[in-house]
């Protein structure tokens, strides 16, 4: 199994909170263009998984490679350089700021002090940034102050602010936690339309939207991997139904 | 430098020495202990901490002279009541301050410092006006000044003991108050979950308001006992807020235990570095030691790993 | 980017506010400048004259400065009830100097250029007099500084009516070896310009006798901790504890001295200070500090007959429970050197008042006889004073002749 | 898209010449040198307070040693002034001349090699720039890297500031401690004290001043400004929108450190001294309410909260001495209760939805500043609270 197969290849990965381990020699592979969900009980190690992909949090042993790197000795704004797109599970974005600098502020230009500073916006950021928003359904909403968005609308931003820094791996937590059923149809479509030619990883409780965008499946149970597969499979795996019914 | 000394001498000098050391260390204890309450389990840093350790002294100064009027025949013990009127005095002027003004900011931090500060002129400048601009003497009982001889040469300062005695009384008792007894349960599910608290039955605004009183309230025994060796002046307050907040956050804020430990740390380091170095000299070194450390490890000496 | 267009409403909301105390202010100013009429140029009418006060009545100094001012107050008013200064009532405007220096500069202009004073009387901290000195001397203003100080200093516009740090020390020193026996000294101090220079003039003094200094420490100004200098001290077991420690640490350090079994009533180690007079001991306590010996050159229990008279009217005016220190007398003493000069002048211009000052002779004041020098320090005695418990000083020694004040002292010149 | 236009938008201009006109036409019109001269003492705190809305307001890192820099830029300029007032000439009665007066007095008998380059005005230009920055820089890096943030900072910073008061203190023979370094007279054989001299450097000062506006309002305009808003309440999100966030605080914080070193260098040529009190903790305390009363948000506020906190401290201490703490105090509590972002959010607060109403009701869209809008929710967020509490930790 060589890695070269895999976007994103997690061996041995381990993190202990003052000897709590919260994920516990873990190991998991993404292919390159999956979605892959990952499901499990609550305090099962989903959110430190992610945290820990994207440099959150440092991991006490294991490696991480994504493509090439090692991502465990780099820091976020490094990981996020290469590739790496993380969202947040309660939406994180600026609501001091107006959607459009929101989208601005994430396109990958400017990134350094005086990139910032001698940033200037020019034409091909305004077609990014309105082409993006007309895909996350907040065309008409640029000017306004993100903060006054609804919630599920600030989900989308936050999703678009991802997908304006392009990333080729794409890590959501719960994007449609606290979304009304019109808003979940629409997030799914969504997805579905960004994920063409990434790779996304995808933490969710609702089975029936896991099962609906996913490739394959991996259940989390006290920081270790339960079960993996496609959905139906992981559904019918004794361990599985036993973590979630059993006791 | 040692050469002069007889090995007795340079013992009895290591043993003071240390001693002085210990005494360091209770004071800077009994300074932060109260604003370790406040700041490290409310977030709220309060700039007023050092004029409420200078009421605990004025209230001492009064009682004084009350007993010295009208009980001369206990004088010998005012102390005590002196530092129990200081605790009570600062503790409902805590809760009043904390009704009045802190707890409109405690989703501000950092403007609880500027809140405080201009509560700290105000105070100052009440001093000024009831007490006059010039220190006050304080007068103690006879049997609190002086020393015991334990050799010839290692004499120890009895309000020093008193100090330390004091320090680790109270230090037992907040312990106590907040790890043993309902109310320090209630205010730790405040601090770490406050809309939990409530939701279980918990009067976060009570519970908040006796906080802010209680670290007042110890801040007061403190200036009460401060009148021992050091002044009481309406600006003396300001003197000991760096080092109370550097005892602090070098602890690692939310922990008390932390507090006693970079207490202790910081006195020994300073009264040996006094001993050796001029005195300038060894207080820079100390802040330089202590604010390098912090850059080290910005977390204090004792925080709890938080998992996000 | 919208704009930002109620911006300007606020600009002209906070140009309204900021509009009336400026308008005040001028006008006050033009009101100041319209009354003086005669050729001095200064605030000088037929039957008044206008003199500063520039103190701190705020922030840290204000502890020390107060008796100053009272003292200023009082022989201000004692001299209107004499008939004042050339047949002119004295009228005082004072300021506050805040403990801050650049405040301290910024008023003494004010004092200078728009009140147009005659004298000023003020100043505590070497600091701030350095901070107004260049004031006085760019508008050739007078002031009356009451501090003993470090020296090194003389300036045409400033007559200093405390002791500088030679007359203090030298003569403290030489009793305290001649009738003491004292042979090792441990120098301790605040750390800043006074004490440390104090400091060295006593250790080349003591070097020069032959004896030692076992130590010499000096700590932060407002530092609350003794305990280690002190065991340094029992380590080091000097004759004499030469203490010049100020403000808010005077009081801790003394405390923890007894505390720590040093006592001062003993023959040794015998504690000699020239910082703590009696305003000092009211915060120390006097059974704190009973013992000390300290070498200035006013004490509040002084016998002669000024003096009485001056602790009488200084108590029916500010207090029974009020002390006098050393400063506060030196302060009461510029409004009548002043009064003098004015007096032998024929005139209020600061250039005659500045020429007639030197020799200018006080019979009446507190401390006894006084003149000023060439040099605009005051020629006076040194005394030592033994602190009592209830906050006075016996006044145990007097030196002979006034000691003569050199502000440059041989190795600073 | 940069234009001009977009950083100075029409009402930024308008504030900006008005504050001109203010303080170049009205102010040495109405006021004598002397009234002249104390405004243009307090104009140098507003560099401080200009500094401290980029690094506090718009970065969130409130520093509590803003007297440092202030001070060092302020020294940098006075060793150079020293220099010059003591010449071998104007110190012959010294025992070494041509030294300053209080090395002599410490018996230093000849210049500390840190002083030989303060004889030239070009290095101390430099020096008043590049010192305090470079420090600066070195305390951002120490600390930002290590993601030490909010109270931490603040308390660390407040440590340094005294640290350097001490030491500026003890070592009086290099430093001219307490006193700090007085009776500066001259600039370049240029008397300093004469009348003219203040008026020329009063309007010196507003030059600089009005450069650091524009500096200020280009980063706040800029993509920059946005990132800094953006760290201040999500700095986790900036920082995963691959931003190094670190070097954005050590820049903003180098900033500050930089206007408060000029404004220090303008407060030792124009009041003729600079010495340990401005410096230290309690400088550099009301160095924040100065900034805090203005606006934290509004660089504009900045001058005028400088401008208005002096003048009520300089007559309150004239009319009412005794008071005048009593009235500082009353007056951080309420702008710190009921108008958090100081002066300019009166006008935020109450003019701004007026307007807001009169459109809504002709149907036009609203296009709200969001500054405006959430400059008061913003500090109410709970998770930049957390932030602030456990400081470094996450």
């Amino acid at each position: 199994m060589s890695q070269k197969d895999f976007v994103l290849s997690v061996e041995g990965l381990t993190v202990s909170f003052d000897g709590f381990k919260a994920v516990n020699d873990l190991s998991l592979y993404v292919d390159e263009g999956e979605i892959r969900v990952i499901i499990g009980p609550n305090g099962a190690g989903k959110t430190t998984v992610l945290d820990l992909i994207c440099g959150r949090t440092a991991s006490t042993s294991g490696s991480i490679k994504f493509r090439d790197k090692e991502l465990t000795k780099m820091s976020e704004h490094q990981i996020v350089h290469a590739g790496v797109g993380r969202k947040f599970q309660n939406p994180s974005i600026y609501e001091d700021l107006s959607v459009f600098e929101n989208l601005e502020l994430s396109y990958p230009k400017g990134r350094s002090v005086f990139g910032a500073l001698f940033f200037r916006r020019d034409q091909a950021v305004i077609n990014q940034v309105h082409e993006i928003a007309e895909m996350i359904f907040l065309q008409d909403m640029l000017d306004k102050p993100a903060g006054l968005l609804s919630h599920g609308q600030k989900q989308w931003l936050e999703i678009g602010m991802l997908l304006i820094q392009e990333p080729d791996l794409l890590m959501l937590d719960e994007p449609v936690a606290g979304m009304s059923v019109a808003e979940r149809r629409k997030t799914a479509e969504l997805l579905k339309r960004i994920t063409k030619g990434r790779s996304v990883i995808v933490i969710e409780h609702d089975m029936q939207f896991a099962e609906e965008i996913a490739d394959r499946v991996t259940v989390l149970h006290q920081g270790q991997v339960l079960s993996e597969g496609s959905m139906e499979r992981v559904q019918n795996d004794p361990k599985v139904i036993e973590v979630y019914l059993g006791h | 430098m040692f050469s002069d000394y007889t090995a007795n001498e340079l013992t009895a000098i290591f043993a003071m020495q240390g001693f002085a050391g210990l005494i360091l260390f209770s004071v800077l204890v009994l300074m932060a202990l109260g604003l370790a309450i406040i700041f490290g389990q409310m977030g709220v840093i309060n700039m007023a901490h050092g004029e409420f350790m200078i009421l605990g002294a004025y209230i001492t100064y009064l009682t004084s002279n009350v007993f010295a009027e009208y009980l001369p025949g206990l004088f010998d013990g005012y102390f005590f009541v002196a530092m129990i009127l200081a605790f009570i005095t600062t503790f409902l002027l805590g809760m009043l301050v904390e009704w009045g003004l802190i707890r409109f900011l405690y989703k501000r931090p950092l403007d609880t410092l500027l809140a405080t500060w201009g509560l700290s002129l105000i105070l100052q400048q009440i001093y000024r006006s009831v007490f006059g601009a010039r220190e006050v003497g304080v007068s103690l009982p006879d049997w609190m000044m002086g020393s015991y001889a334990l050799t010839d040469i290692i004499e120890v300062p009895i309000n020093g003991i008193f100090v330390m005695l004091l320090t680790v009384t109270i230090a037992i008792g907040v312990y106590w108050l907040m790890y043993r007894s309902g109310w320090g349960r209630q205010v730790r599910a405040v601090v770490q979950n406050r809309p939990m608290a409530s939701a279980v039955g918990i009067n976060t605004e009570k519970v908040d308001r006796v906080t802010f009183g209680l670290g007042c309230g110890i801040a007061g025994i403190a200036g009460s006992a401060f009148t021992m060796i050091g002044s009481t002046g309406p600006t003396s307050g300001q003197l000991y807020i760096v080092d109370t907040f550097l005892v602090v956050v070098f602890g690692g804020a939310q922990s008390l235990l932390g507090t006693i430990a970079s207490a202790f740390t910081i006195s020994q380091a300073q009264s040996t570095m006094e001993f050796f170095l001029s005195g300038s000299m060894a207080k820079v070194l100390t802040l330089l030691f202590v604010v390098g450390i912090l850059m080290l490890r910005p977390q204090g000496l004792f925080a709890m790993k938080i998992r996000h | 980017m919208t704009t930002t267009r109620g911006i300007t409403t606020k600009v002209s909301s906070v140009l309204k506010k900021l509009a009336l105390p400026i308008a005040l202010s001028l006008a006050a100013s033009n009101l100041a400048h319209a009354e003086s009429v005669n050729t001095t140029g200064l605030a000088v009418t037929d039957d008044t004259v206008k003199v500063g006060i520039l103190h701190s009545v705020t922030g840290t100094m204000a502890i020390s400065e107060t008796g100053s001012v009272q003292a200023e107050k009082l022989a201000i008013e004692q001299i209107n009830a004499m008939g004042g200064v050339l047949g002119r009532k004295i009228e005082y405007i004072q300021e506050d100097g805040a403990s801050d220096w650049p405040t301290f500069a910024e008023k003494s202009k004010k004092l200078l250029v728009n009140d147009k004073v005659a004298a000023v009387f003020g100043c505590w901290t070497s600091a701030s007099r350095k901070a107004v000195l260049p004031v006085f001397e760019q508008y050739n203003g007078m002031l009356y500084y009451p501090t003993f100080y470090e020296g090194l200093e003389q300036s045409p516009n400033v007559i200093y009516t405390g002791q500088e740090a030679t007359q203090q020390i030298l003569a403290g020193i030489d009793w305290v070896v001649k009738n003491k026996g004292a042979k090792k000294f441990f120098l301790l101090g605040s750390d800043y310009i006074w004490p440390r220079t104090a400091n060295k003039i006593a250790r080349k003094h003591i070097e020069k006798l032959g004896l030692k200094v076992s130590g010499e420490e000096y700590y932060p100004l407002g530092h609350t901790q003794f305990n280690s200098v002190i065991n340094k001290i029992k380590l080091k077991k000097p004759d004499v504890i030469y203490a010049i420690v100020v403000g808010g640490s005077n009081v801790a350090f003394y405390k923890q001295l007894k505390a720590a079994g040093i006592d001062m009533t003993k023959e040794k180690p015998l504690v000699l200070t020239i910082s703590v007079t009696e305003d000092e001991i009211l915060g120390i306590g006097g059974e704190n500090i009973e013992g000390a010996y300290a070498a200035m050159k006013y004490f509040q229990s002084m016998e002669n007959e000024n003096n009485k008279a001056f602790v009488k009217a200084f108590k029916e005016r500010w207090g029974d429970d009020i002390v006098i220190g050393d400063v506060t007398q030196a302060a009461y003493l510029g409004p009548w050197l002043w009064k003098a000069a004015v007096e032998k002048a024929g005139s209020f211009d600061i250039d005659k008042v500045r020429a007639a000052s030197p020799g200018i002779e006080l019979t009446t004041a507190p401390e006894g006889y006084v003149r000023i020098h060439e040099n605009h320090h005051l020629w006076s005695k040194t005394r030592i004073g033994l602190a009592k418990k209830d906050g006075q000083y016996d006044l145990i020694y007097e030196t002979d002749e006034l000691m003569e004040p050199n502000p440059f002292p041989v190795g600073y010149k | 898209m940069n234009s001009l236009k977009q950083i100075f938008p029409k009402g930024d201009l308008i504030a900006f010449a008005i504050l001109a006109v203010l303080l170049a036409v009205v102010f040495p019109l109405a006021m004598d040198v002397f009234r002249l001269n104390l405004v243009g003492k307090y104009l140098t705190y507003a560099f401080v307070a200009l500094g401290l809305v980029l690094c506090w307001g718009y970065g969130g890192i409130l520093s509590l040693g803003q007297g440092i820099f202030f001070g060092l830029g302020g020294y940098c300029m006075a060793m150079f002034l020293k220099l010059e007032a003591s010449s071998p000439e104007n110190t012959a009665i010294q025992s070494t001349p041509g030294i300053p007066d209080f090395m002599d007095w410490n018996q230093l008998t000849e210049l500390p090699w840190f002083w030989e380059p303060f004889h030239s005005l070009s290095f101390t230009i430099i020096a008043v720039m590049l010192v305090p920055t470079v420090f600066a820089f070195f305390i951002g890096l120490a600390m930002f890297k290590r993601r030490v943030g909010g109270v931490y900072f603040a308390i660390i910073t407040q440590a340094i500031a005294a640290i350097l008061t001490i030491l500026i203190i003890g070592q009086q023979g290099y430093t001219g401690g307490v006193n700090g370094i007085t009776d500066l007279r001259t600039f370049l054989g240029w008397d300093i004290r004469t009348d003219s001299a203040k008026v020329i450097l009063y309007f010196v000062n507003l030059v600089l001043l009005f450069t650091c506006l524009v500096i200020a309002q280009i980063i706040r305009k800029n993509k920059l400004g946005r990132i800094l808003v953006a760290m201040r309440g999500r700095e986790e999100r900036v920082r995963f929108s691959g931003y190094d966030v670190a070097n954005f605080k050590i820049f903003v914080f180098c900033i500050g450190a930089l206007f408060a070193a000029l404004g220090g260098a303008m407060f030792t040529l124009q009041v003729g001294f600079m010495s340990p009190t401005f410096v230290g903790i309690v400088p550099s305390i009301e160095m924040v309410i100065l900034c805090a009363v203005g606006g934290r948000l509004s660089i504009f506020g900045a001058i005028y909260g400088a401008l208005l906190v002096n003048f009520a401290k300089t007559s309150f201490s004239e009319s009412f001495p005794e008071l005048w703490l009593f009235a500082m105090g009353a007056l951080f509590i309420s702008v710190v209760l009921f108008f958090p972002n100081g002066l300019a959010s009166v006008y935020q607060d109450h003019i701004v939805p007026r307007f807001k109403k009169r459109f809504k009701k002709q149907g036009k869209p609203v296009a709200v500043k969001p500054r405006v809008q959430t400059a008061k929710n913003q500090p109410n967020t709970t998770e930049k609270t957390d932030d602030v509490l456990t400081g470094g930790t996450l």
